[in-house]
Formats: structure tokens, C-alpha cells, sequence
């Protein structure tokens, strides 16, 4: 059966997808944040499902997508895309989203789940109990974006010093910084 | 990176005695750092440090154009850098929903198992050195040299090798490629028999490799391995298998499991994947030759790379494992988000539980047959 | 965590440390009597697999290593530049600057295009080396060379202004050493005819967006019909 | 000419030759090492990069003295001659030749013949680990202690199977002094084979010479120092002229134990099956017996450098496991054998 209604059919009765889109054969479902560790248990263990396998967890910022769009001039040719978008954008104002990449090792398919996350409540709940490969890409998220992941055994910065004052993959830290103290000071 | 690091119980006073391994150490080749508390030589408590190697990588790929980001994954795995490439050109390739030619996915086959080659030789070499063997990562390094003179040839560049374009790739294999090819493969394998010949009975060797750092299946899936490491463990997992790309189906190869995921397992699975990574070229160059000699390398590409709207993953199997991109797009020019799955991010993450318990001269081995490469660990 | 640790059986000549260490020594012995031999040759190049740098340039450079940058002239001895700024453009360190100028009259045998370059600057120090402006120049005017010893002793000089380029040319000239004319890879042929208006809108500048879901297993079938 | 004129220059002259030995030890350490890897190795300094002993020389010498914040200035200082001065008093008992008549008077090629020379350099061998613990201690750097720990730890453990592998050769011999042992091993055994000390105690020849690489930290067993482990070990935080010291010391150790196994096991000055001091006049057999005797030393410093280049190193508790488990059982069972065998033959 397709992956789609298998995923429906798993998730649907407990109201747990809230849309999905198909990209180029990539199915993604996006699944209310409350509920995520629920959602990947259930998707881990209903045996037609079998998404036994965390290939990756990460986040994006959708700051430059929810702005209104300069296209009007552009792009209006375009009708199919923009008829598109929008169903896409539906849901949008909440800033971030976490995607956790799921894959079927006996299948060979890949799922992605995404959990929107807003900038009021900026938490969600760890997946490590589940799968412990969420402990890195989790404390990643964490020091990228600032989204807490609540019960995480050791959440403290990965990448970037304990002590820096922003989370650089946000959309609006700029690329060249933002004129942090440089943390090497040698004084001649 | 946190400025101090592990403050532990004992610190220092009591029985237990906090070592700080790196980043300025032999064996974390200049960007990990490892603060142990040992007790003596056995190792308590492992806490890895990540980070001294972050460049932003995945920031710098919002601000540049499709085609501008190639160079940047050179830089990931900088021991392969053309599955990198390969790996993102075809998540682009993916978005934009373009086919790729098959002369120009055989040349990617050909270029990729030639990497693959060359990353295996480099974390034999390195796993030999950091257990005392020296003599292995020389004759191992030689040959990786050969191989990169064919990098060199093929379009330029030995180490960062920029290779391939989105579409396709951006030169046909040099003319000499089949001389250079059959002058290497002996020579290659020459290397291993030797390496094999030096180590694999010895021993010293086996003692050392042995049932250090075991890891079973249901761990390494659970903890997220790929690659060798995983199929060290016992699970049959290879993406040019299982989901096979780049016409990886149309070729025999065996993928080599092993039993205990103990570093000997690694190193002998990288071992037989050099050979027959070989397989796979000769087999691939076959293909090759019976393509005409005008055939497209070329997919229909615009020029300025704009693709639709949406979000996809692909992953190729790189020589550390999964190597993954995604990417999202808002339609412009500009990726609106790139992410890079590196496998040996998930492998290292797992690294306390894989050697607590156990010795500083493990904790070496270990690091090392795990293939960490700073590069795509930090991004 | 319980570790399964599955012992391998270690064969006699295995559990006797002595006979492999003893193979192992005689692999060594034979590498090092080969070498040993060679030594004694003259010359820098003596171990086949090593080469002496500064003394020994014997390695051949690929033709088409991506070394220091050059600029082009044609055969009547014109820069080729035309300042069109694509390679600028495309350099994902950002590190050439060009300078546009008009060409005046009487400078037809100076400048072989319309525009030049008034300046042109690439900073070595920011430059990856990645060979996308060669790709992308449309006079295959600047051209990464088979140079390759980059050690400056100031920041200065690193920066390549126009008169060091057109020099490292000229040395490339000197020495044989001229990159060779680009290669145009084989592109999968345009759509057939009853396609051509959706070949047409995509030249417009349309979105790849479109373009593709048509192009798509058009180029698949072209692929398959060269096979054939 | 005078006994203490002549202990002198003997002195001064066997120092002299074992430092140069050492010196260009280092040397063959590293053109071996490239050769056997492939690459040429330092070949700048002096012809086949001769000078290059010379030019590091130089360069420890020259450098500054650094001695760490918070290390023990006292133990830090003296580590590295503790540990060289015992390297160096090693070698007085150990033979470099046979004899030689100058002016009627017989001079033996040896500083001194001390009648329990085997005691000598077992005693004076187990000095050389303060050098390591206390420079290791002194320097306050935790890979610094381990690396002496661990050093300790093996040089201790080590010592037990090396004194019984050599128990075998005082039974087979009768003797303490190593001259005596060189001595009788003239001529053959069995009627075919060199009456060599290998032939007579082939296992406690093995014994030997794998204790002996581990008391020398050479490779499989130089733990004190694995550089992908501890960094340096011991002489992590040394430099200039006290780093110079400890690797001098360690070559000198090597000739020293080449010296050693050559003395016991392999004969000594003596060439196989042909007595050539029977056809040499006293002076030129006294050189000849020299050469001979350095020649043989020789072979076994460049198997120091060959298995080195060779092998993986060990693991600390499997070279405790080795030296416990299998060299002391091994080395107690070579000693009853050979009780045994003397005990039916005589």
C-alpha cells in the first residue's frame, strides 16, 4: 500500500497528522508538537510502518517564508506554483519547525515528521527515550535555534561556546554576526 | 564548546583523575577534544567535545547560490570530497527533478569508489599510527596519491576536488584514465595485501583491535551508525544497495558484514570494501567504454539554478556512511535551508558508551576506526 | 551495557606472537632492501615513490591543474577580457573585483572585446581554487594555470592585479605551459520540435520550475535513444 | 703504562664510542625507518644526511630551557640524569672485545670485569626507571605521570622474567662475569653449531630479548612514550638539552643491550667455526675482535629500528599480561629444562 495511507491510516484516528505534503517522493507529515514522542513511538512500532531507523533530526526557521513575498511582479506567470504555496503556508506562523527524518529499514522508505514550533513556547519534547541518535542533532537544534527540548538528558550547547549570546542559524542572525566580542582577545 | 568542561565528581582529589585529551593532541588530530575521568588508565567517565572545527557551513549555504555551494562541501569529508559533492549535487538534482545521464553517473561511480578507496586507506593508515603501526599508513598514503593524481587529471584539483556540476559533471574522464586505472589497481591491492600482511595476523594487532569498543546491532541502530561501522556491527545496511542510485544496481559487489562491531571488525570490513570498491570500477569503466563517446554529461540545466518551491532529502551511501542533504527551497536562487546529515556525527555521539570501561590506548583505537573527520562532524 | 564481545579463534601462528611478527619483518626487510638499492642511484628522484621537491620537479603537473589565476590573451596578443563580470559573479569567496572600462578608439589591437577590464583583481587569500570562473567565462579568458607555488612573503602581494596576471600568462606562454582550450562537455540534446514552445518559454528566462516537469522524461527518453 | 692510565682511556674511549654509537643510532633510526616506509628520510645534512645527529645536536643545545610553571624544578631536573647516567655506567661491564698485549701487558677489552657483572647490570639496569618516574612526577602533567607509571610499571615487571632468562645462561656457564661467559663460548657445540649461547638457550634467548625491548621502551612496548596515547609520555614537558639526555639515554640503553646479547648469546668476538686469534698477532686480533664484537652489536641495534617499524605497540595491561602470565612461566620453565639437562648430562 502506499506510504501515504499507511501513515493516514496509523496516525489519522488520533487526529495526529495535521498535513502532509509529497515533495519529489519525499513524504512529509507534520504532526502536532504535543504529541511528537507519541507519533514516533506509534510510527516505530506499528509493524506496517516500521520507521525503526532516526537518520537525522534538525530544524529550520521559516522567518523569510511567512514574510509577504515581493513575487507579485515576478512571478504571477507561475500559476501553478502559487496556487501551491499557499496551501503550504496555511499553517505557517509559527516560526520554526523541528524535522525529524525517519527511515523503514526493511522498506527502504524515508519519512519526514515535522513538528512546528513557536516563538512563545519554544519547547519541545526529547526524543531521546526513543531513539538515541536524537542526542546530538537535539543539543544541535538547541544551540542553533534556541528550541528546548524538554528531558533531554545533557542539553547544553554543541557547536558554538557555552557562553554565545545568539543561536546562529536563525534566519535573522546575520552571516557575518552580530558584532559579538571576539572570543580570542590577545592583548599586544 | 563549553569553556569548562566537566567539572566532575573527583575532580582530580579524590580517586579519579580528570585527562584532558585535545584538541592539541596526537590522536584527535588537532579538532576533537575528549575530557576523560580516568582511574588510572581505565577511562570512568568520556565527555567529547565538539565544535573546534565549525565553520558555519550550513549558514554559509543559505547565502550562496546552488552551484556556489559545491566547492563548500569539498570541505566536509576532506579525505573524499566527491561523494560530498555527488551527495548534494544530487539532492538538488532530486528537488529540481532532473535526470542525470548515465555517462555522467558512471563517471560519479567511477570518482566516488576511487574516493572511497582513498577515505579507507586514510582511516587504515590512521587506525595503524595511532596503534603504534606506522609503516601501514605509508604504504596506504602512497597509493592515495596515485588516486588523487587522477583526481588531478580528471579535472584539476587533488584534494578539494569541486567535482561534478548540478546536472551532471563538467569533464569526461581524462584519455588516460584506463592506463592510469590498470597501472593503479594492482598497486592498490599490493597495498592491502600488504597492510594485511602487516597487521591483520599480528597478534599485537588483534589483541589490540579485538573486542574493543564491541558495539551490538540494536545499539548501533538505535544510536544512528551507518556505514562500515554499522555493518561491522552485523547489519547488512548499504544505501547502493538499498536504495540504490547512480545506476548502483546494474553492478555486483558483495558488502562485507562483520560480527561484533569491535574496531577489528571495522577495520576488516573497510578492508574488503576496498576491493571491492575496485569491483565496482572495473565493472563501471566497462559500462563506460561501451557508451558512445558523445554522449551527454550533461542534464538540461538553466543556467541560474532556480528550483521549485519544496523541501527533499537524499542521501548516498559516503565512505563514513550516510551521507545526507536536505534541501529546502523557497524558489530563488539561494537554498533556503541546507542540511547536512554527516554519518560520523551520529557514530561519534555514541562514543562515550562505546569506550567507557575501557583503556586510554582503546579510547585511541576506537576514534580512530570510527572515521571521525572533523569536517563534516562540525560543518 | 552488556557488550557482545564474541571471541575470535586465534589460529597457532596467530597465538604465537613470533612466526607473524616474522613475516611482517620480512615485508619490511624486502621494502627497505629495494629502497636501499635505489639510494645509491644519482639524482634526486632516487625512491621511485618519493619526490625530492625543490630539486626534483620531475612529477608531471595535469594540463589542466587549477593553479594560479592568468589572463588570456588571443593570438594577435589582445586580452580577451571583456570585463563581463560572470566570473565576479559566480566566485563563491568573492574574490575577484573587476573594473569596467569602454574601449576608445585605437585600442582595437589592445582589447579584443568591446569592454575591458580597467582593473582586475583576484585575491589569492580568498580564493578556493574551485575553477568556476574558468568555467564560467565566456571568453575563456581567465584561466587557472599549472602554478602552483603560492608562498608570498606579504599580503600584498598575494593580491593579483591585472599586470601580475597577464605575466603569469606570459610565463605560461614562455614555458608551454598554456591551459588547454576548454572541452564543451556534451549537453543531452534540446527537446524535438513539438516541444519547442516549452523549450522557447524556459529560454525566456522562465523557472527551471516549469520547464522541468516537461524536460524531464523528454531528457530520460533522449538518454535512452542514444543508447539505442 | 699504569692500570688507572689504562682504566682510564678505556673509559673515556668506550664512552666516547657508545655515545657516538647512539649518536648515530639516531640516525639510522630515521633512514631506516624512511627506507623501510618508503621515502628517502633526512638526506640534507652531509652526505645521505650524515650530519643530521649533528644538526638536532646543534639545535637541543641551542634551544631555551624551559622548565614548567608548577613542575618540581629539583625532580625535574634530575629525571633526565638519572636517567643517562645509569644508561652510560651500564656498559662497564660489558665486553667490547677480546684482549690485546700492548708493551707485554695484557689489556682486556673491557672497563672492568667484575666477577657478577650480571648483578651489576641488573641493578645498575633497574636504576634508570627513577629517571623516568621522578622526570614524569617533576614535570606535573598528567599524560607526564602516566607515561612514568606506566613506565614503572613495566620496567619493574620486566626485570623479573629478564633475570631469569638469564639464571639459564649462569647454569649452562657457570658464571657471574660476562667475559668468562664470551669466553667459553669458543668453538662449537654438538659438533656442528657455534658454541653460542642461542644454541644452548634458544627459549631464554627469546626471553631475553623481548624483556629486553620492553626494559628498553621500544616498540611493541614503548607505552611510556605512545605518542597517539600519552603524547610523549614521560618527556612530554622536556626540551632543549634535558629532552637530548632522555633520547640519548635511550640509545645508549640499546647499545648497551645489544652489547648484552651479544656477550651471552651470540658469541661474543668469536666467529663461528674459525678460531681467527689463532692466526692474528695480540694487537690485530685485539681490533679484529673489536670489529667482530660491534659488528654483531650492530646487527641487534638495527633490529631495535626493523621491529620497530614493524609492529603495532601493545596495550598496557596486555604488556602486564605478557610479562606475568606468559615471560615469568616460560622463563621459570626454561630454568628447570635447563637444571634438568645439566643435571642428566654432567
Amino acid at each position: 500500500m502506499d506510504l501515504k495511507k499507511r501513515v493516514e491510516q496509523c496516525l489519522g484516528p488520533d487526529n495526529l497528522v495535521v498535513s502532509m505534503i509529497e515533495c519529489q517522493g519525499d513524504l512529509s507529515v507534520e504532526v502536532p508538537k504535543r504529541s511528537v514522542v507519541d507519533v514516533m513511538r506509534l510510527l516505530r512500532d506499528t509493524p506496517d510502518l516500521g520507521f525503526n531507523f532516526l537518520s537525522d533530526l534538525f530544524g529550520v526557521d521559516n522567518l523569510d517564508l511567512n514574510k509577504p513575498k515581493k513575487k507579485p511582479t515576478k512571478k504571477t506567470e507561475e500559476g501553478a506554483e502559487t496556487e501551491e504555496e499557499p496551501e503550504e503556508k496555511g499553517p505557517f506562523p509559527p516560526r520554526y519547525e523541528v524535522v525529524y527524518l525517519l527511515l523503514c529499514l526493511e522498506r527502504n522508505e524515508r519519512l519526514q515528521v515535522k513538528v512546528r514550533v513557536e516563538e512563545s513556547d519554544m519547547e519541545v519534547d526529547t526524543l531521546t527515550p526513543v531513539w538515541k541518535a536524537a542526542n546530538w542533532p537535539e543539543r544541535e537544534v538547541f544551540d542553533m535555534f534556541g528550541i528546548r527540548f524538554k528531558g533531554h538528558p545533557n542539553l547544553k550547547r554543541l557547536l558554538m561556546w557555552d557562553d554565545f549570546p545568539a543561536h546562529p542559524l536563525r534566519k535573522d542572525y546575520p552571516l557575518e554576526g552580530q558584532g559579538e566580542e571576539r572570543h580570542l582577545i590577545y592583548d599586544d | 564548546m563549553n569553556q569548562n568542561p566537566t567539572p566532575q565528581t573527583g575532580h582530580d582529589t579524590g580517586d579519579y583523575v580528570t585527562v584532558n585529551i585535545g584538541p592539541s593532541h596526537p590522536a584527535m588530530h588537532g579538532t576533537l577534544r575528549v575530557v576523560a575521568l580516568t582511574d588510572g588508565e581505565s577511562l570512568k567517565k568520556v565527555d567529547p567535545e565538539i565544535g573546534y572545527l565549525h565553520r558555519g557551513v550550513e549558514k554559509l549555504g543559505e547565502s550562496l547560490t546552488y552551484h556556489q555551494f559545491i566547492p563548500i562541501t569539498d570541505r566536509l569529508n576532506y579525505c573524499s570530497a566527491i561523494p560530498n559533492n555527488v551527495s548534494y549535487e544530487m539532492a538538488v538534482e532530486k528537488l529540481m527533478g532532473v535526470e542525470v545521464p548515465e555517462k555522467a553517473q558512471l563517471i560519479r561511480v567511477i570518482m566516488m569508489e576511487l574516493a572511497r578507496i582513498a577515505d579507507h586507506q586514510v582511516c587504515i593508515g590512521i587506525l595503524g599510527v595511532d596503534l603504534g603501526a606506522f609503516t601501514p599508513f605509508f604504504y596506504l598514503i602512497i597509493q592515495r596519491e596515485e588516486i588523487y593524481e587522477i583526481f588531478e587529471w580528471f579535472n584539476g584539483a587533488r584534494l578539494t576536488n569541486t567535482f561534478g556540476r548540478i546536472g551532471g559533471v563538467d569533464a569526461d574522464l581524462p584519455d588516460d584514465f584506463e592506463q592510469r586505472w590498470e597501472e593503479l589497481k594492482p598497486n592498490v591491492r599490493k597495498a592491502n595485501d600488504e597492510t594485511e600482511k602487516l597487521l591483520t595476523h599480528n597478534r599485537i594487532w588483534m589483541d589490540r583491535t579485538i573486542g574493543v569498543s564491541a558495539f551490538s546491532a540494536e545499539d548501533a541502530l538505535n544510536w544512528g551508525f551507518t556505514g562500515p561501522c554499522l555493518r561491522a556491527c552485523g547489519v547488512k545496511r548499504d544505501l547502493r544497495i538499498d536504495e540504490p542510485y547512480c545506476m548502483y544496481d546494474k553492478f555486483k559487489f558483495e558488502v562485507p558484514v562483520g560480527k561484533n562491531g569491535d574496531v577489528f571488525d571495522r577495520y576488516i570490513v573497510r578492508m574488503i570494501e576496498m576491493e571491492e570498491s575496485l569491483k565496482i570500477i572495473d565493472q563501471a569503466y566497462k559500462l563506460y567504454k561501451e557508451m558512445p563517446a558523445d554522449a551527454p554529461l550533461m542534464a538540461r540545466v538553466p543556467k541560474v539554478i532556480k528550483p521549485p518551491a519544496g523541501e527533499v532529502y537524499s542521501a548516498l551511501e559516503s565512505p563514513n556512511g550516510e551521507l545526507g542533504f536536505f534541501v529546502k527551497s523557497d524558489g530563488s536562487a539561494k537554498p533556503y535551508r541546507i542540511r547536512i546529515r554527516p554519518p560520523c556525527f551520529m557514530i561519534y555521539q555514541a562514543f562515550p558508551e562505546l569506550v567507557e570501561g575501557e583503556l586510554i590506548a582503546d579510547l585511541v583505537a576506537c576514534l580512530s576506526s570510527l572515521n571521525v573527520i572533523a569536517g563534516e562532524l562540525d560543518r | 551495557m552488556a557488550k557482545p564481545v564474541v571471541k575470535k579463534e586465534y589460529t597457532l601462528s596467530e597465538r604465537i606472537y613470533l612466526w607473524e611478527i616474522l613475516k611482517g619483518m620480512k615485508l619490511t626487510w624486502g621494502h627497505f632492501w629495494f629502497n636501499f638499492k635505489a639510494c645509491w642511484r644519482p639524482g634526486p628522484h632516487t625512491i621511485p615513490t618519493c619526490w625530492q621537491y625543490p630539486e626534483d620537479r620531475t612529477r608531471e603537473i595535469s594540463p589542466i591543474f587549477r593553479g594560479e589565476h592568468m589572463l588570456q590573451k588571443d593570438d594577435k596578443g589582445r586580452e580577451m577580457c571583456i570585463a563581463c563580470g560572470m566570473c565576479a559573479k559566480i566566485c563563491p569567496a568573492k574574490c575577484i573585483t573587476i573594473k569596467k572600462a569602454k574601449r576608445k578608439e585605437g585600442e582595437e589591437d589592445k582589447y579584443a572585446g568591446k569592454t575591458y577590464p580597467a582593473a582586475f583583481e583576484v585575491d589569492l587569500l580568498r580564493c578556493i581554487f574551485c575553477g568556476f570562473c574558468q568555467d564560467v567565462c565566456p571568453k575563456e579568458a581567465i584561466v587557472l594555470g599549472q602554478e602552483y607555488e603560492f608562498a608570498r612573503y606579504t599580503k600584498e602581494e598575494c593580491l593579483l592585479d591585472k599586470r601580475k596576471l597577464l605575466l603569469n600568462y606570459r610565463r605560461a606562454k614562455e614555458e608551454g605551459k598554456l591551459r588547454p582550450p576548454r572541452k564543451r562537455v556534451p549537453v543531452v540534446p534540446a527537446p524535438p520540435k513539438p516541444e519547442k514552445a516549452e523549450g522557447a518559454e524556459a529560454k525566456e528566462g522562465k523557472a527551471a520550475a516549469v520547464g522541468k516537469a516537461k524536460k524531464k522524461p523528454v531528457a530520460k527518453k533522449k538518454v535512452a535513444e542514444k543508447e539505442e | 703504562m699504569d692500570d688507572w692510565l689504562i682504566a682510564i682511556i678505556k673509559v673515556v674511549g668506550i664512552w666516547v664510542w657508545v655515545l657516538l654509537i647512539a649518536v648515530v643510532m639516531t640516525w639510522v633510526e630515521r633512514r631506516g625507518a624512511a627506507l623501510i616506509q618508503d621515502r628517502p628520510g633526512p638526506n640534507r645534512a652531509g652526505p645521505f644526511g650524515l650530519f643530521q645527529p649533528l644538526a638536532d645536536g646543534i639545535k637541543l643545545f641551542t634551544k631555551e630551557e624551559i622548565i614548567p610553571t608548577n613542575a618540581q624544578k629539583l625532580l625535574y631536573i634530575m629525571g633526565p640524569l638519572l636517567f643517562s647516567l645509569p644508561a652510560f655506567s651500564a656498559y662497564a661491564v660489558v665486553p667490547f672485545g677480546d684482549k690485546i698485549i700492548l708493551g707485554g701487558k695484557e689489556i682486556i677489552l673491557q672497563v672492568s670485569d667484575v666477577n657478577v657483572g650480571f648483578l651489576y647490570i641488573l641493578a645498575i639496569g633497574s636504576m634508570g626507571v627513577y629517571g623516568v618516574i621522578l622526570g614524569g612526577w617533576g614535570s606535573n602533567n598528567k599524560y607526564s605521570i602516566l607515561g612514568g607509571l606506566r613506565s614503572t610499571a613495566q620496567m619493574v615487571s620486566y626485570e623479573v622474567p629478564l633475570g631469569l632468562a638469564l639464571l639459564g645462561i649462569v647454569f649452562v656457564y657457570g658464571t657471574f662475569s660476562l667475559r668468562d661467559i664470551s669466553l667459553a663460548q669458543q668453538g662449537t657445540f654438538l659438533g656442528f653449531l657455534p658454541n653460542w649461547g642461542i644454541f644452548k638457550q634458544p627459549l631464554g634467548f627469546i626471553l631475553f630479548i623481548v624483556a629486553a625491548y620492553a626494559e628498553a621502551n621500544r616498540v611493541p612496548f614503548d607505552l611510556p612514550e605512545a605518542e597517539s596515547e600519552i603524547v610523549s609520555g614521560y618527556h612530554t614537558e622536556y626540551g632543549s638539552m634535558r629532552l637530548g639526555l632522555y633520547l640519548f639515554g635511550e640509545y645508549v640503553n640499546l647499545v648497551t643491550i645489544s652489547g648484552i646479547i651479544v656477550a651471552l648469546y651470540f658469541g661474543s668476538w668469536h666467529m663461528p667455526y674459525i678460531d681467527l686469534g689463532a692466526y692474528l698477532g695480540p694487537i690485530s686480533w685485539g681490533i679484529v675482535s673489536f670489529c667482530i664484537f660491534f659488528l654483531k652489536v650492530s646487527f641487534f641495534l638495527w633490529m631495535f629500528v626493523w621491529v620497530r617499524w614493524t609492529l603495532p605497540r601493545f596495550r598496557y595491561d596486555q604488556v602486564m599480561g605478557l610479562g606475568w602470565r606468559g615471560l615469568i612461566p616460560l622463563a621459570l620453565f626454561n630454568i628447570f629444562i635447563t637444571a634438568l639437562f645439566i643435571q642428566l648430562t654432567v
